[in-house]
């Protein structure tokens, strides 16, 4: 088990609290979802609902969007929204949209929502702002589009110090540089305040509205809703629980039982042990024209089960070999190496191996895996030289 | 003189008790680190060793003076913990655990910048100054007394590299790891400043990795502040955009955090980027 | 209307957001509207119910506590509490408490709550410190009586950040100082977590359990509640609409008026401006034998509507004479002559006016004065002579 | 030098357009104030008396570099307005109105701590250094330039206190009003340590009230630091306890903050107590 993935050992105790997290994963929610987040907290969106199977459709009463619940970028463009403007339109929607692809992502969902009277579209979001440990807020009066595609000198961008949270005079100026009138401006002020609640109340990296309506009759309502919660606060949100739909099958196995993995589109399969030096492997894999299969980061732990573990995973990814590479610490190297030897059993695994082994009980180590068959390297450019060579002679 | 920490800080461990936090307390003992106490509610008035009081409270435990703390406790306790400590004032506040929600953090690294104390991680194997004084996780066996500072964004792979250094005949003067998470306690500018301003610093080695802009702006910084050799390794070079790397900080959004972006950075302040982790030694040279 | 009583003008604007303020009182919350507060934010309160007329009482179901609902400490003592163990002493409970009057106070509501199996009596409150300006933590495990009669080194003390708030290991300290067990401990650190969320959500100046019950079979329990709000708060809370007990219906009259006046048991009228010169005026009376009937402060006005209602206040309290003392700044000495000639005027006043008038427009003030046959002075303390002589010149 | 403000202070006026506000913003440039803009939201671009610029939010106005703001919104709206303020690192933020709820001044007070900004008020009359600058509601005639420092939790009493002090022929270096609200931005020990410091005082007059213990603490801290000649004024010997008298801070509670206990306590700490307001000067000779 790899809830801590860069070099911790795991406490039981730490273990059963942990038991929900995914590891450093963000948690896209779906537009309906988002909605109904904002709904709550007050923030005004139009009237809606989810359609999942054909039967949920109620009959046509006013003019509709149907909309595809992916998370995508671009979903109009790509066809994922449909208009509809009396019964047939807005049942031919919904039978075109649920069950189709979009650029490869499957649509189980469809929401059906008011269509708005817009007349003007607006941006507003608020994020983590890395550099300055605070949340950010980003607002123009250029809506509807990429927030990347709108001219600078158009973006309000303001950061709050998070112990003083939002106050109205942030709003006052946002509103001025957008050159809201006063009507306009006192329901923005609403909606930024409401929606740095959101941010704060369920620990978002991001909540975006884009685009922020204004209707013909001069109202502001939230057309789209985007919310990324930070997964490592799930202990606080316990009713949230969303696949993120962007992981493939055995990642979200992956995930399931603790591991920070990630599919990629190589052939040699990886284990190592730490973010950043499985990234490095990957890394020199790449440089040496290798193409990794996977990023398994094994963690700190001294069990020679999750070594076992991780190599059913990365087996299932079937790649042509497979490299571990292994600084002990608190890994010890002798523990993978058993790991590694109780998983070539197991699995009957005849694919090359390449193992590198280095640190803590490094010469135990050495000495299982030779007594195995597998002549471990110590220094790691050789290892990765040695797999991308015998991975090239296979076929 | 030293970054940070030397051979006279007093160093507590809050939740000494727990599998991982006896397990590296032992561990810094081992290296010398001067440990004055722990903490774990409840087990107040017992010993760590034999050797090492344990106190119920961070409040208790300022009978022993400490300077520097380190935090071991589950994720959803590292708010209290941290709060506990800055509301006693200790200077150091190392955050070992991972999984923090950032906006925990965001409110730790705020209230203790107001008031003077530096916060190491989440997220972070901590910091060593070679035979003085280790905080943290680092194994104990791959440091040489020397005048490398080196400083990092990842666990394993700053004691590959340090290793490396050792191994290629150099030594480190100190050795930070900043934390995998999107928001951590110090950023490299910080630790430049520290470093540039070290009488024991020569040289300095940069680990860093894709997401944010932490090189980005580190590189302008050794432009127009750092008189010192600056060396770097960055990685995630093959990573995908929008997955994220085992780190919840090590992510590429929207084209934001490229590991091209950091390597052009540093190559255009000047300073060289080694294609292997291996090769930082030679970089150094 | 003098909401600002200092010196201060009001707008119209601020009038309107103003108008339920009461001037810089304390708002007690009775036992059992405290006890409401804390069941909504998850503290644990006996079962009970509110009897205000004989009506009311519910038939006898276990053994109750009758508790008078009136604001004063030691309600035991002095009789405001009863115990019934059967339907008749329920009965006689009510009927002995409900119309009664209590050290003064009638009380015209009861308590009707659960008797509780008592095994230890706890301690706990929250207030603001005002040399720390910060939410300050006391706690006991000496409870049930006055926190002042407990010695020290039985008390435990922490102050709170109010923009770090409060967080867990502060209840930790206290249950360790306390000495209580986990299985208390867990309970008591949940209490104080909420009732610190009660004191900073519902903006209170006190916040207080006393006694916190451990009852036989081991459940922490909040007997009593004393809970005293932030008049100036109450823009937050429109829900709240308490009349504070301790008023006289003439000091309740002033407050709905919008002006700082306290009832005293003198015989001069006292009519100044802002509250500490108010106060010094009353203090220099005293020093000079004469006794203040009230404390009146006019505040920063304009206004000569403003000090007509004032002398109507004052009259009613019926003093044997009055004292006005103006430094005039904001308040402007001409526009307080102004309005004494006409109450004067208005109410036919025949009682001694003593008037000091200094500052701005003093001129002008003493030419009206004179003008109505009144002499001003214009040092302070001529005038305070000159009423405390004719005040005891009078019968 | 003087305490906290002089003749080159900038200050805007937020909420300078209120009834309010614009008339101490005139009185205070009738008194020779720096007053180098104001705020009113919607309002900005047009001009106060044709001669100061209105701006619709404090980042605006920071075009003026300002030094100091005065707050006089109404209580509701003071904390969004102190942390604009405080925000853009407005270094003095006086806050004239009353009725702000005490938790709002908790968080002001403790952020702008936290930022080394002084905070005056609410609820006082603000500050004056005679001839340089006025910040605040105290009438402009009073003063006179001289060496006794004022400082004082009321509003209108020290202005009596302060005529009767020029009209002995005295004159001040600068009158501090703290407030009259529980928890205000200045302590008598703050104002205290700059009296001190400050040469152009050579006297002190402290003007106090009933409720709290901040004479007493100031009582304490004479004895141990200041050099200079103190007196003090004592206000609310004849309230009840349990009674508020006009101030949200003037209140006896449980024994605590009576007149008596202030009292002893300046005079043993050798600090003499006038019996009436217009004794003040008499004991300053």
């Amino acid at each position: 088990m790899a809830f801590y993935s860069c070099c911790l050992i795991i406490s039981p105790k730490i273990l059963v609290i942990s038991s929900y997290l995914v590891n450093g994963d963000t948690l896209n929610l779906y537009e309906y979802m988002g909605k109904d987040i904002f709904r709550r907290y007050g923030i005004p969106v139009p009237d809606s609902y989810v359609v999942e199977k054909e039967s949920d459709l109620r009959k046509f009463e006013r003019p509709s969007v149907v909309k595809s619940q992916i998370l995508l970028g671009g979903r109009g463009k790509s066809g994922g929204i449909k208009f509809a403007k009396n019964q047939k339109e807005l049942e031919d929607g919904v039978r075109e949209l649920l069950g189709s692809k979009i650029r490869g992502l499957s649509v189980t969902k469809v929401l059906i929502e008011d269509m708005l009277n817009i007349k003007h579209e607006y941006y507003v979001s608020i994020s983590l702002n890395r550099s300055e440990r605070s949340p950010f807020i980003i607002a123009s009066s250029s809506g509807g589009v990429e927030i990347e595609s709108v001219p600078k000198e158009k973006i309000f961008t303001r950061k709050i110090d998070p112990l003083l949270g939002y106050s109205d005079y942030v709003g006052r100026e946002a509103v001025k540089f957008m050159g809201l009138d006063s009507k306009l401006g006192s329901q923005f002020k609403a909606i930024l305040s409401k929606l740095y609640t959101v941010f704060n109340e369920e620990d978002c990296e991001l909540v975006e509205i884009n685009p922020l309506v204004e209707t013909a009759d001069g109202r502001l309502i939230a057309a789209d809703a985007k919310v990324i919660m930070d997964s490592d606060s799930m202990f606080r949100h316990k009713d949230i629980n969303v696949v993120d739909p962007e992981k493939t099958p055995l990642e979200l196995e992956a995930q399931s039982k603790g591991y920070a993995f990630v599919e990629l589109d190589g052939d040699i399969g990886v284990i190592a042990n730490g973010a950043g030096l499985t990234m490095a492997t990957m890394d020199a894999l790449t440089l040496h024209k290798g193409k990794p299969r996977n990023f398994l980061d094994l963690g700190g732990t001294d069990s020679v089960d999750i070594v076992v573990e991780a190599f059913e995973l990365v087996l299932k990814a079937n790649p042509k070999s497979i490299l571990v590479n292994i600084f002990g610490g608190v890994t010890k190297a002798d523990t993978v190496a058993n790991g590694i030897v109780a998983a070539k059993e197991k699995f009957n695994i005849t694919k090359p191996i390449v193992v590198r082994l280095s640190g803590v009980h490094e010469d135990e180590a050495r000495e299982i895996l030779k007594r195995n068959g597998i002549e471990p390297f110590s220094m790691m450019m050789p290892a990765i030289e040695q797999v991308v060579k015998r991975t090239g002679e296979i076929e | 003189m030293s970054v940070l920490v030397n051979k006279n800080t007093r160093v507590i461990v809050q939740g000494i008790t727990g599998h991982q936090g006896a397990f590296h307390a032992g561990e810094m003992l081992k290296f010398g680190t001067k440990l004055v106490g722990g903490t774990s509610p409840g087990k107040g008035g017992t010993m760590f060793q034999n050797d090492v009081p344990i106190f119920d409270s961070v409040a208790d435990a300022m009978s022993q003076n400490p300077d520097a703390t380190m935090i071991s406790v589950a994720a959803p306790f590292v708010r209290d913990a941290a709060f506990e400590a800055i509301d006693q004032g200790i200077k150091i506040v190392y955050i070992l655990t991972e999984h923090v929600p950032f906006h925990d953090t965001m409110e730790i690294v705020h209230e203790a910048s107001h008031r003077g104390i530096t916060v190491l991680g989440p997220n972070g194997p901590g910091i060593t100054v070679p035979g003085q004084c280790k905080i943290g996780i680092m194994p104990n066996q791959i440091f040489r007394n020397g005048d490398v500072a080196v400083a990092s964004r990842s666990g394993t792979l700053t004691y590959e590299i340090v290793y490396s250094i050792t191994h290629a005949g150099f030594g480190e003067s100190v050795v930070i790891g900043l934390g995998g998470d999107p928001v951590v306690g110090l950023t490299f500018v910080d630790v430049l400043k520290m470093f540039e301003k070290d009488e024991a610093t020569k040289k300095i080695v940069l680990v860093g990795e894709i997401g944010g802009n932490n090189e980005e702006r580190a590189a302008e910084y050794i432009k127009a502040h750092v008189s010192k050799k600056v060396v770097a390794y960055i990685t995630g070079r093959s990573a995908p955009p929008g997955k994220r790397m085992g780190h919840a900080g090590a992510i590429i959004e929207k084209g934001v955090g490229t590991a091209e972006s950091k390597i052009k950075a540093f190559e255009s302040a000047g300073v060289p980027v080694a294609e292997y982790p291996v090769n930082v030694p030679d970089l150094l040279k």
